[in-house]
């Protein structure tokens, strides 16, 4: 496409938007189809008319009154921002310290983060099932929290960059007035990096609300279940509801949906200056 | 008690006077590298010491292992008497304004300069600094260096100047004994950096402190230093009043970067002979003096009170500064020049001052 | 620490937590002193009919014994095996556990299922007197009952006799054989829409429509003596005839889950499937299709011999105070109103012969209700669910369905060589 | 700052998760593997290699090692080629167009894999799904997407390769931004077109992206199927779904297989090992040809 774009701007503009509409719509569809399914009355479920007509509340009645939308919603919040927040914690004294106690440790300690990245959870599952069991963490909030803070690497890895942004001279300025080196990173280095706090915060946040083996083996049962495993599990014996099926998905990936909306430009960002342009 | 005064009293009533700083024998690596090179140095309590060098000549690691920030590979830092080469940061009473000021971006002006005061409430409820005394001790310092209307701002919203001047309220503002200034007028612009100085030397009249101040700037260093420090390749080569060092440069090195226009230099049999450009002479043709030269006028740069007048001759170039009410010259002149014996700075083969 | 004495280590751990609890003194049961037990279930928790029925059953226990706590879990059916086992390795067993009968012999012996005979004590004999007595047999560990029937269905046919009349078939004669199967299904496809279906293939992997379809062929999974037999002329035959509808097109090669939400659409004619979900059956076809049912149909010269399929209770505490709360509830939902509950409102067959003719529980049931009536007619001649021996009998039980059975029905796969390689790997597995 | 000691308590969680929930259970797992147990009853003594070679006895491993490898290079293009032409028609035209389109892009890696998984299920259905209904339109005969052999592994790439693409393009983003767009006008004033600024300008800047996000989507494409062979086909029709990390799994979890499950944990483990060193060896010897 090179000399269309100088003689005819607008066909050129037209492609771009042709192009990426469809890829956006491609990417989107099956998610947008399960939005417009879940308010499809049974006849109409498997109907190929995208438009929901005549539309019917029915399917989040029905999700409402018989599924535990409310418990599961809330286990899997408390899981997320557990981890989330457990991630954060632990990412960001690390970078501190890899980036201003002891910078000569960064080599190695990132490293074995990229290598923990690398192991595919499966290999290990079965060990931490155990330890988890034996801890008596099973159908538990700190099972379903603790040990997926192995994953904190990511976070550590996206984390440090920021931190080693900070200019070191502040960091030197708070520890002459006095600071402790807690103080600094509290003062100092948190406010600094919050940007980027808030976006790798989003982002654990999201995968662990969609994190389907752990809880499906540490807390599948419907009271202590996370949204993925209620979702897995609505298909019963007796045939599959797709209306409120959807319905339910649409309910439990909304929240998020919506909070990635919001938070995209910053997850982005938070990409970009942790310079995870790899 | 008078508001324009820096010195008041510390909580724990003890007046403010400056600390004798005593280096011996460090020596800080990089790698193979050596940033400080057997540096050996005192200086004195409340003197305004400067620091001057090119860039890279260590100064800035000197300043840094004086802070605590930086670890000196072998001697050690006698504060007083007392070893602090190993103390930790925080607890050596002294204070830093970096090259950048580096303000907290996230507190407001009177956040930056409480900082230290409100950790030391925070370490000691009991005997720390109460917060009266906090907010007095702030809005003293910032009437002292007209910031009052700027308490709230952060700085992002502040001018060079402004941010100068609140790195130097955050960093007097504990009445450190010891006050470390890294390159502080390196990011202001000219007109800023009288008032700066000025600033400068009101605060280490009236505080007290001992006052070390690095700068690649030799007129900064010139004019403001009560102690001189020359530093190249990780040494000091000359430490001494400025007219001390200005007028009996300890080598080459010095001679050439202390003064401006820097001093003319010509190698001999033994060494090299130099002279400052404003003990030369010019004359149209012929001269007197106990060193003359000839050669031809390359260029003239009026400056105002004179102008410095840069010859060439066989041996290369060399500058003459005419006064005001002399016969200048011109472009293409024939000139000769003439120097006093009086004058001539003799430099060994090895580069060093030859008495005479 | 080696790692081998680690292993050990947790194992002396878990024995010391179990020992701790096994030591609380029991107590008398008592509502103002309520014992909690917890109740592994997948009819609990679901969409649909299983769900609001396993939930009345509660609802009742807990209206009828004020003095026992249930706290129901809700576990996926494929996973109510895992689930227990992974709790038991936890040091934290479910109490009592609804589990298919496919995975009874694993649970027996790597569980610590309880004898129900013994708990009940002399009440025993008085309870069970009434229960079908091949199925209570079943559930047998070491000689003694370990677990009553609960969940119990066997494959019936279902069918939409619209489409029936659609297709110029009388509704009022069902076919009764494999053979006459092919023909109504032939005569439906014709008429534009799907033929029949044999939910042989569902995505829990469970094996008892192939071991209907096996023993109604005359043959069996598993010999008499244990020996494995999937690849005897009479399951080759069973399975190749169940082939042969996909083969000409009037079967739909799709798994469970699809065929049923065809049927539930009123597009698939004819339906083999668990009793199971006649609940939901019925609600999908409701105002849509004239939903009924038929006897599971014979293969060849022989009698239909439908194998059941569902799910038994077992009990494994090992604490006294929770055994015995846990037998009031396996009472409960195994006496005459626990069995009532369950066919009105899930569709599973009622275990005890004569509450179908009772006017006190399911008399006025059936009477408006004959979806059910069928299978309950076949209820006294079904063949017994069969377990693979060896360690792992569920590994077995999904190679057989993985590798020979949706190959074979769904994709044409030959079915000798088949049946006879899987045979092979099964053998090795079990041992035999 | 270097303060000497200190710096342990700010690692020391990190060390202990990183210790106590990967390394420790990777080692745990390579003990698991010489052993036999099925997680209930005591376990029994070493056998050796046994494990290691029960899973090469019988088909399965294997076949679910080449799906898996497959299966990564299958969504190699759509871990590199087609998020970076995406990218780079966004970061072409900056404006809230592009903000709109890159959220709707990212969308599968927000939304949840079960519901992303039963979705396509729904979609899928071979009897009354909507793709088979628009195949209808097109004469063409319905299609067992999920329960053919031929496809099923198809479906599972094109799901998976929703949820790379969305993820590589936000890498590839970050990496466009590094370009400076001053570069970009002076190539344009120098009458550069679109392409040449592509091909001059954004190749070599993306080049090394490229490298290390084609080598990242082999290390997570097999982890990204698994939510989606767990709820769509466990594997089936005929094991062509079936990868390494499910294999894993339903060792571990449904034949309780402890063993074995770690032995193939183990495997896979030492596979990665293999591609990291080959990786760095390629990489030390481009360095030194330097």
């Amino acid at each position: 496409m090179h000399p269309t774009d100088r003689l005819r701007p607008a066909v050129a503009h037209a492609l771009w938007h042709l192009v990426l509409a469809g890829a956006s719509l491609a990417m989107a569809f099956p998610m947008l189809w399960s939005l417009l399914t879940s308010f499809k009355g049974p006849q109409d479920v498997f109907s190929p008319s995208p438009l929901p007509w005549p539309a019917t509340l029915d399917n989040y009645a029905a999700v409402l009154s018989s599924w535990p939308v409310g418990m599961l919603v809330g286990n899997t919040f408390i899981m997320s921002a557990g981890v989330a927040a457990g991630q954060l914690v632990i990412a960001v004294l690390a970078g501190f310290a890899l980036v201003v106690l002891a910078p000569r440790m960064r080599p190695a300690v990132l490293s074995a983060c990229t290598i923990a990245l690398a192991v595919p959870p499966q290999a290990i599952i079965i060990p931490q099932f155990l330890l988890t069991t034996r801890l008596g963490w099973q159908n538990s909030e700190l099972g379903l929290i603790v040990p997926q803070l192995g994953t904190s690497a990511l976070a550590v890895l996206l984390l440090v960059e920021h931190v080693a942004a900070v200019p070191a001279a502040q960091i030197e300025a708070a520890a002459l007035q006095g600071a402790r080196p807690i103080e600094t990173l509290w003062h100092v280095v948190l406010p600094a990096i919050r940007p980027a706090i808030l976006a790798v915060g989003i982002l654990v946040f999201i995968t662990t609300w969609n994190e389907y083996l752990w809880p499906l083996l540490i807390a599948p049962r419907s009271h202590d279940a996370t949204v993925q495993i209620g979702l897995a599990q609505f298909q019963g014996e007796g045939g599959t509801d797709y209306g409120a099926l959807m319905a339910a998905s649409v309910l439990t990936s909304l929240p998020i949906v919506v909070v990635y909306i919001i938070a995209s430009r910053r997850i982005i960002d938070s990409f970009i200056k942790a310079g995870l342009r790899p | 008690m008078n508001p324009s005064s820096i010195v008041a009293a510390k909580p724990n009533g003890s007046a403010v006077n400056g600390a004798e700083l005593e280096l011996s024998g460090l020596r800080r690596q990089f790698g193979g590298v050596a940033a400080l090179d057997r540096v050996d140095l005192r200086i004195k309590p409340e003197s305004l010491t400067v620091v001057v060098g090119p860039s890279g000549c260590g100064k800035s690691t000197l300043l840094r292992v004086l802070a605590g920030l930086d670890r000196p590979t072998e001697g050690r830092v006698m504060s007083d008497g007392v070893d602090v080469t190993l103390s930790p940061l925080g607890a050596r009473d002294l204070a830093m304004v970096f090259q950048d000021y580096a303000l907290f971006p996230h507190m407001t002006v009177a956040g930056n300069i409480s900082f230290g005061l409100r950790l030391e409430r925070r370490h000691d409820r009991r005997n720390g600094p109460s917060r009266e005394f906090i907010d007095r001790e702030v809005s003293r310092v910032a009437q002292l260096l007209n910031l009052e209307s700027l308490l709230r701002r952060r700085p992002a919203q502040l001018s060079g100047g402004q941010r100068q001047r609140v790195a130097l309220a955050r960093a007097i503002v504990r009445q450190p004994r010891v006050l470390l200034l890294d390159e502080p007028m390196s990011a202001l612009d000219v007109g800023l950096r009288a008032t700066a100085r000025t600033e400068i030397l009101r605060i280490h009249r009236e505080l007290r402190s001992t006052l070390v101040l690095v700068t690649h700037d030799q007129h900064e260093a010139l004019t403001m230093a009560t102690d001189l420090v020359v530093m190249d390749a990780g040494r000091v080569l000359q430490a001494g009043p400025p007219e001390d060092v200005y007028r009996r440069p300890a080598n080459e090195f010095v001679a050439r970067f202390v003064g401006s226009p820097a001093m003319n230099l010509r190698p001999t049999d033994a060494g090299s002979v130099g002279w400052r450009p404003t003990d030369g002479r010019l004359y149209p043709r012929g001269g007197e003096g106990d060193l003359v030269l000839t050669g031809v006028v390359e260029r003239c740069e009026y400056t105002g009170s004179g102008q410095e007048v840069v010859c060439r001759d066989a041996h290369g170039t060399f500058t003459v500064v005419q006064q005001q009410g002399e016969e200048w010259v011109r472009p293409g002149d024939d000139v000769s020049v003439g120097v006093r014996q009086s004058a001539l700075h003799r430099f060994d083969l090895f580069g060093d001052r030859i008495d005479g | 620490m080696k790692p081998l004495k680690l292993v050990g280590t947790l194992g002396a751990l878990s024995l010391v937590l179990t020992a701790v609890s096994c030591s609380s003194t029991p107590s008398a049961l008592s509502p103002a002193n309520p014992v909690t037990i917890t109740f592994s279930s997948y009819t609990y928790g679901v969409q649909g009919a299983a769900g609001t029925g396993t939930q009345k059953l509660l609802d009742a226990f807990a209206a009828a014994h004020p003095e026992v706590k249930v706290v129901p879990q809700s576990i996926p059916t494929a996973d109510v095996l895992t689930k227990a086992k992974t709790d038991t390795a936890a040091g934290n067993p479910p109490d009592v556990v609804q589990i298919g009968y496919s995975k009874l012999a694993e649970a027996f012996q790597t569980l610590p299922v309880q004898s129900l005979e013994q708990i009940a004590g002399n009440e025993w004999k008085d309870h069970v007197s009434g229960i079908n007595q091949a199925l209570v047999n079943t559930g047998k560990k070491d000689g003694r009952v370990a677990a009553l029937p609960f969940t119990v269905s066997i494959p019936t046919l279902f069918y939409n006799a619209d489409l029936f009349r659609k297709a110029g078939l009388d509704p009022n004669r069902p076919p009764t054989s494999i053979d006459e199967v092919r023909t109504d299904a032939a005569a439906i496809t014709a008429s534009g829409h799907k033929g029949a279906y044999f939910g042989v293939v569902d995505s829990g992997k469970s094996d008892y429509l192939t071991q209907s379809v096996i023993d109604s062929a005359g043959g069996s999974t598993v010999g008499t003596d244990g020996s494995v037999t999937v690849d005897s002329p009479e399951a080759v035959r069973g399975l190749s005839s169940v082939q042969s509808l996909t083969r000409d097109g009037l079967q739909p090669a799709v798994g469970l889950d699809d065929a049923t939400a065809s049927f539930s659409s009123g597009d698939l004619g004819m339906f083999v499937v668990s009793t199971a979900v006649a609940g939901s059956l019925q609600k999908a076809a409701a105002g849509k299709f004239d939903l009924r049912s038929a006897a599971f149909p014979s293969f060849g010269a022989g009698k239909a011999a439908p194998t059941f399929s569902g799910a038994g209770l077992i009990v494994l505490s090992q604490d006294q105070a929770k055994q015995k709360a846990a037998w009031e509830f396996v009472k409960f939902l195994t006496s005459a109103e626990g069995y009532s509950i369950v066919t009105k409102n899930i569709g599973y067959l009622p275990l005890r012969a004569d509450l179908a003719d009772d006017p006190k529980y399911l008399k006025d049931y059936f009477a408006s209700n004959r979806l059910l009536l069928p299978p309950l007619g076949q209820l006294a001649e079904v063949s017994p669910y069969r377990n693979f021996s060896g360690q792992n009998p569920n590994q077995a039980v999904v190679i057989l369905q993985d590798d020979a059975v949706a190959p074979i029905v769904l994709r044409g796969a030959d079915p000798q060589k088949t049946l006879s390689a899987v045979a092979g790997r099964i053998r090795e597995l079990s041992g035999k | 700052m270097t303060q000497k000691a200190g710096w342990r308590p700010y690692l020391a969680p990190l060390i202990l998760a990183l210790a106590v929930w990967v390394y420790g259970p990777a080692v745990f797992t390579a003990v698991l593997s010489v052993m036999k147990w099925n997680l209930t009853t005591p376990p029994s003594g070493l056998v050796g290699l046994d494990n290691y070679a029960s899973l090469f006895r019988h088909p399965e491993f294997a076949r679910a090692a080449g799906q898996t490898i497959l299966s990564a290079l299958a969504l190699l293009p759509f871990a590199t080629i087609i998020p970076l032409v995406l990218a780079v028609m966004l970061w072409q035209r900056p404006g809230r167009a592009s903000v709109v389109y890159r959220a709707l892009l990212f969308v599968p890696v927000v939304v949840a894999p079960v519901a992303v998984a039963t979705a396509w299920k729904f979609l899928l259905n071979p009897l009354q799904g909507l793709m088979n209904r628009i195949l209808e339109v097109f004469g063409i005969p319905p299609v067992n997407w999920l329960g053919d052999p031929g496809t099923a592994l198809l479906v599972l790439v094109a799901i998976t390769a929703a949820k790379v693409v969305a993820f590589n393009l936000v890498l590839y983003t970050a990496t466009l931004s590094g370009i400076d767009r001053a570069l970009v006008s002076a190539a344009e004033l120098e009458g550069a077109t679109r392409w040449e600024i592509s091909r001059f300008i954004v190749g070599p800047h993306v080049a090394r992206t490229t490298v290390v996000l084609a080598l990242l989507s082999v290390v997570l494409a097999g982890q990204w199927t698994f939510t989606s062979v767990s709820v769509l086909t466990q594997g089936g029709p005929d094991g062509v779904t079936d990868s390494v990390y499910y294999r894993i799994y339903a060792l571990g979890f449904q034949f309780f297989d402890t063993g074995a499950a770690s032995a193939a944990g183990v495997l896979v483990l030492l596979a990665f090992a293999v591609l990291a060193t080959a990786w760095s060896v390629v990489r030390r010897s481009r360095r030194a040809s330097h």
